[in-house]
């Protein structure tokens, strides 16, 4: 079931220059949400902004009924996002799209590959291997260790390993690069992030032979399967992101690897 | 309460408001989120005689108060249509109209020939004005003698309400639209999308995969609202009316000017029940300025 | 610092932007507010053989992302230019142009004769496209049979640089640039306005006084950028590319588009500095991105 | 001399449920404005607000360096214009057209007619009389008493006499029936408001024959006589109110009174 909700904006907390988090709330039990799965949500008093904006789900805190988006600022819509106050209200399509995994074995060590904003959805998906009985392993890529995000969090809920192009935090490099993937027995691997650190994710993947899933943020306007818009090439032709995705494993897509 | 059904070529509507097609799917896609049997119409996914992939990513860039897009009439194809989504949507309680787009005459034909065997679709909307394919249609929907081949060997073929989806990439949309009056339309439909184009300056690139495509939203309502009023002046078949309808009071310009109907279509993509809240909303406009019937305010503007 | 400077079928820019014909008076009316030298060109008001009154009043409806005017060409005619506007702008430091209008081929030769004499006018802009006026040049505009006949007939008459402004409101924009081209034209400029209507529900009545006039404004900006691309393709003479322009980025599309120069209109209304804005924003853009001259640009999306 | 500026708002009132008093600032002293001359303010984070808006001068406070807007909450820009805290700024081109005539004569009785937040220009010309030894005498007419704005700053320059529709203030009744009218001296008239209440007055006007000018509120794009889209029929033609206007000699225009 799909809702279209106007939410609460509980707080909104510059975690740094370019990145907001912001907890929303409602007065009904939040819905299921799947981990992985979007938001569409609709952004007001931004005159360039026409089309909703697809925002991952961050973190669903049931005790609070607290739903997380964690917003990284790029253009006028996000950086519209990023002037909400408490007390604000947002308009918010959820949940979309199919998520993660969601079977879970008894103690597998699921590596949770993230690069910059793209950490926000493998927060929600830790916590949920993690309560199904597995292991997420973090391994978080960034420039710098000033955009590093909820690293706290993370920690709650597995090992946490960290790679800074400028070596500012945890090792200098590319996530791909980090020592832990050499080290470490995992069972499969789920990655979000920018497209050339998810295709070198997926290079270490084919090598090694683990599964491999990728969250893609294909460009949309509806969200909802009806337009067609945000397509990706698989190997059965072209299927909607929105929809089918945006979590797809790698095997469909037709990346050159 | 005003009455606010309202007629198109014999086909009869519960409420002036249609969603347009290629931005609502076949419907089901937001029936979590809207009534659909509020909607007085909901008009299909362009389907053609063979299924086709549609073009290649990307397929959409956002403009001031619109957007381009590049679809490309992706879609499984009539015999899929009408095996495996028709039996899905037959039941849904409002008129369920298909899109029919081609390539060629026989595309066309032989497309509708099918939808006419389909006992639960009261009526398709002949698009011959989709900017995003090689002879997506447009070839036909650019001049009136295009128009009227087409038309002409469809009305042949199909029995039951025909509207004519017109280009308004043209000099002149009343010719066209007298020409598939001519051919036996029951209807005509406008607008469809602007050709337009955008590109990405960083990467010296077109932002869209087919470098062109099709601009829909707010920007367009201006352009589509003085065609709407050209083509009613021209035409005595019944308009339907759309091209950036986002509120009730952007439908009721289009009904003033002389739609019998209207289409939402990019409004979908913003609030996916707006089709709904127009509805609702141009019975309480009726009601508040005391008219009965939406019949009354059908081409009223006074010039 | 890259090189900014262009050319238009012979005639020099300091910088590739200029104002556009309607949106920016005589120039003088920004002095106040913009070094008018720092412009690339100024196209002054549509001026016709005979005064004009112009349209009634209203004569403007904003818009989604843009407006619709529908002005008339209301002016004081050529002789009055001639002898009291032309003593007050000839010195300015800039390329002043003239936006020629008409509804007979003669009012366009006998004003453009008129404007030939003028010592510190470089260019005309032969308006071929005005939708507000019956007979507005329009008529010449929607047919290459039109367009061609207009311009050879006024390039008989003006020696200088000959710019031909073209309408949107066509089936194949291509054609009519290329009937231009074959005229004697020296360039061409496009977009003038998208014919639209805007209607009071309220009242019952067109927001214009004519009931319909022309779209500007970022609304229109994908239409335009698509007809510059598709006009500078088909053809060889220089193309100025305007409509919908509010920035640099902005300006840089239609460049790339294929657009030796460009023109801004209804951004003058919003920010009356904005021309100088955009001039520099181009120069900081192409350092910012080693060009060496905005040439590199012009043309280059790739596709 | 004409400028466009970032101002500084330094307060906003709300004087009732729909008006708005802005009080702009800058750091550099104000330039000169003649009573009756407006401004175009660009509003910004108003999705449906286009082109800019023109609002009259209401007051200039040349002792706290203030330029003060009075503002009517109608449609999206002007609430947007409402919901400015101080502190924010505001683009304003100023100042424009020709304004309320400047010629005083000592003693002179001048009628200073408003309905609506037509009152606005008055306050500032009403000023500019008093302090040119002349004597405003404010007529001023609104729907009830909630909507009479800034009287006492009016009382401060002249008599003020007051019409309220539903006769919750003053007399009951339009501008025009007022008994003041009828006991008074005036050498001249000058309103601002609704257009019928414009056409009243002149017809008053005419029938006493006093001078009467009006300030008119055409539709707007530029604000500077270059889009001639703001034209006013006159005795000679098509005029532009934002340059030989807002304020014209009732006998100029072809209103049939
Ligand atoms: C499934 C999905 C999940 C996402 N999750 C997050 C998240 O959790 N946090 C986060 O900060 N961002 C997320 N994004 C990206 C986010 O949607 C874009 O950053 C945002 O739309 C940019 O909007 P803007 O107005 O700020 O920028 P704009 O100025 O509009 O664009 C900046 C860039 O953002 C991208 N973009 C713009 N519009 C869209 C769109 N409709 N769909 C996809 N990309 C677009 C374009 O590449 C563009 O170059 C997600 C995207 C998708 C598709
Ligand atoms: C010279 C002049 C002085 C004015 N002084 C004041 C003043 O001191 N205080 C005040 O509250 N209002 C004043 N107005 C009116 C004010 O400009 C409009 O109320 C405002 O533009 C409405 O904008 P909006 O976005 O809120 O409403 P919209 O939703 O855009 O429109 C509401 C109504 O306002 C009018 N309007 C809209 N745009 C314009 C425009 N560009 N020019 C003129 N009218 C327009 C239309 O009649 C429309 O029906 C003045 C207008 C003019 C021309
Ligand atoms: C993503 C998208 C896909 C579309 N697909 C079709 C289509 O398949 N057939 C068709 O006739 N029109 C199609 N259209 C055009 C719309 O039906 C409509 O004519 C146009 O968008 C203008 O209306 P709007 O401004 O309300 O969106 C499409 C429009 C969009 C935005
Ligand atoms: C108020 C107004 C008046 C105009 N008058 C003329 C004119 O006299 N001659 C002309 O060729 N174009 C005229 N135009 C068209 C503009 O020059 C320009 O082609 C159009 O507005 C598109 O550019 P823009 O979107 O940057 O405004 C006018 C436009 C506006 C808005
Ligand atoms: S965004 Fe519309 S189908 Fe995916
Ligand atoms: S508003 Fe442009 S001329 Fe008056």
């Amino acid at each position: 079931m799909k809702y279209n909700k106007r939410l609460t904006v509980r707080s909104s907390e510059h975690l740094n220059e370019s990145n907001v988090l912001l907890k929303l709330t409602d007065s009904d039990p939040l819905p299921e949400i799947i981990p992985g799965q979007f938001v569409q949500v609709k952004v007001e008093g931004s005159p360039s902004t026409f089309l909703r904006r697809p925002i991952s789900v961050n973190f669903v805190d049931r005790g609070q009924n607290e739903l997380w988006l964690l917003v990284q600022l790029r253009g006028d819509g996000t950086r519209r996002l990023g002037q909400l106050q408490s007390g604000d209200s947002l308009e918010v399509l959820f949940p979309l799209g199919n998520g993660f995994t969601q079977e879970v074995n008894a103690g597998e060590r699921v590596l949770l590959v993230g690069g910059g904003v793209g950490v926000a959805p493998l927060l929600e998906y830790g916590k949920y291997i993690r309560e199904h009985g597995g292991e997420p392993v973090f391994l978080l890529g960034a420039r710098s260790s000033a955009d590093l995000l909820e690293l706290d969090l993370f920690r709650q809920y597995g090992e946490v390993y960290v790679t800074t192009e400028d070596g500012s935090a945890g090792e200098k490099g590319f996530v791909t690069n980090h020592s832990v993937l050499d080290r470490a027995n995992f069972s499969r691997i789920s990655v979000c992030g920018p497209k050339p650190m998810m295709m070198a994710v997926g290079r270490y993947a084919s090598a090694t032979g683990l599964p491999c899933e990728v969250s893609l943020e294909n460009m949309m306007a509806c969200g909802l399967g009806a337009c067609l818009c945000c397509v990706e090439k698989t190997v059965r032709g072209n299927v909607c992101v929105c929809t089918e995705g945006p979590v797809f494993n790698i095997n469909r897509l037709t990346w050159e690897l | 309460m005003a009455d606010i059904r309202t007629d198109i070529g014999g086909l009869r509507l519960k409420n002036p408001v249609m969603t347009a097609s290629g931005t609502f799917g076949y419907g089901l896609e937001f029936a979590d989120l809207v009534n659909l049997e509020d909607i007085g119409g909901i008009i299909v996914k362009g389907t053609t005689l063979k299924p086709r992939e549609g073009n290649d990513y990307p397929r959409m860039a956002e403009t001031a108060s619109g957007m381009l897009n590049c679809v490309g009439l992706q879609n499984k194809g009539v015999d899929y249509f009408c095996k495996h989504i028709y039996p899905q949507i037959k039941d849904i309680g409002t008129n369920m109209i298909v899109n029919v787009s081609g390539s060629s005459i026989e595309d066309y034909t032989e497309c509708a020939a099918r939808i006419n065997e389909l006992e639960r679709i009261p009526a398709i909307e002949l698009n011959i004005s989709c900017p995003n394919v090689k002879q997506g249609g447009m070839a036909f929907g650019v001049t009136a003698k295009g128009a009227q081949s087409v038309v002409e060997a469809v009305r042949q073929v199909y029995q039951k309400t025909l509207i004519v989806k017109l280009s308004p990439n043209v000099t002149d949309i009343a010719e066209i639209a007298i020409a598939a009056e001519y051919a036996g339309a029951d209807a005509v439909s406008l607008i469809n999308t602007l050709m337009g184009m955008a590109i990405d300056i960083e990467r010296r690139r077109p932002l869209l995969s087919i470098n062109t495509g099709g601009l829909s939203g707010p920007a367009v309502k201006p352009v589509a609202v003085r065609m709407v009023w050209q083509v009613a002046h021209a035409v005595r078949i019944p308009v339907v009316g759309l091209g950036g309808i986002m509120t009730a009071e952007d439908a009721i310009e289009f009904l003033m000017a002389g739609a019998s109907a209207v289409e939402v279509g990019t409004a979908n993509f913003i609030d996916p029940a707006v089709s709904v809240k127009i509805a609702q909303g141009i019975s309480n406009w009726l009601d508040a300025h005391n008219y009965k019937s939406v019949q009354e305010i059908i081409g009223a503007v006074g010039v």
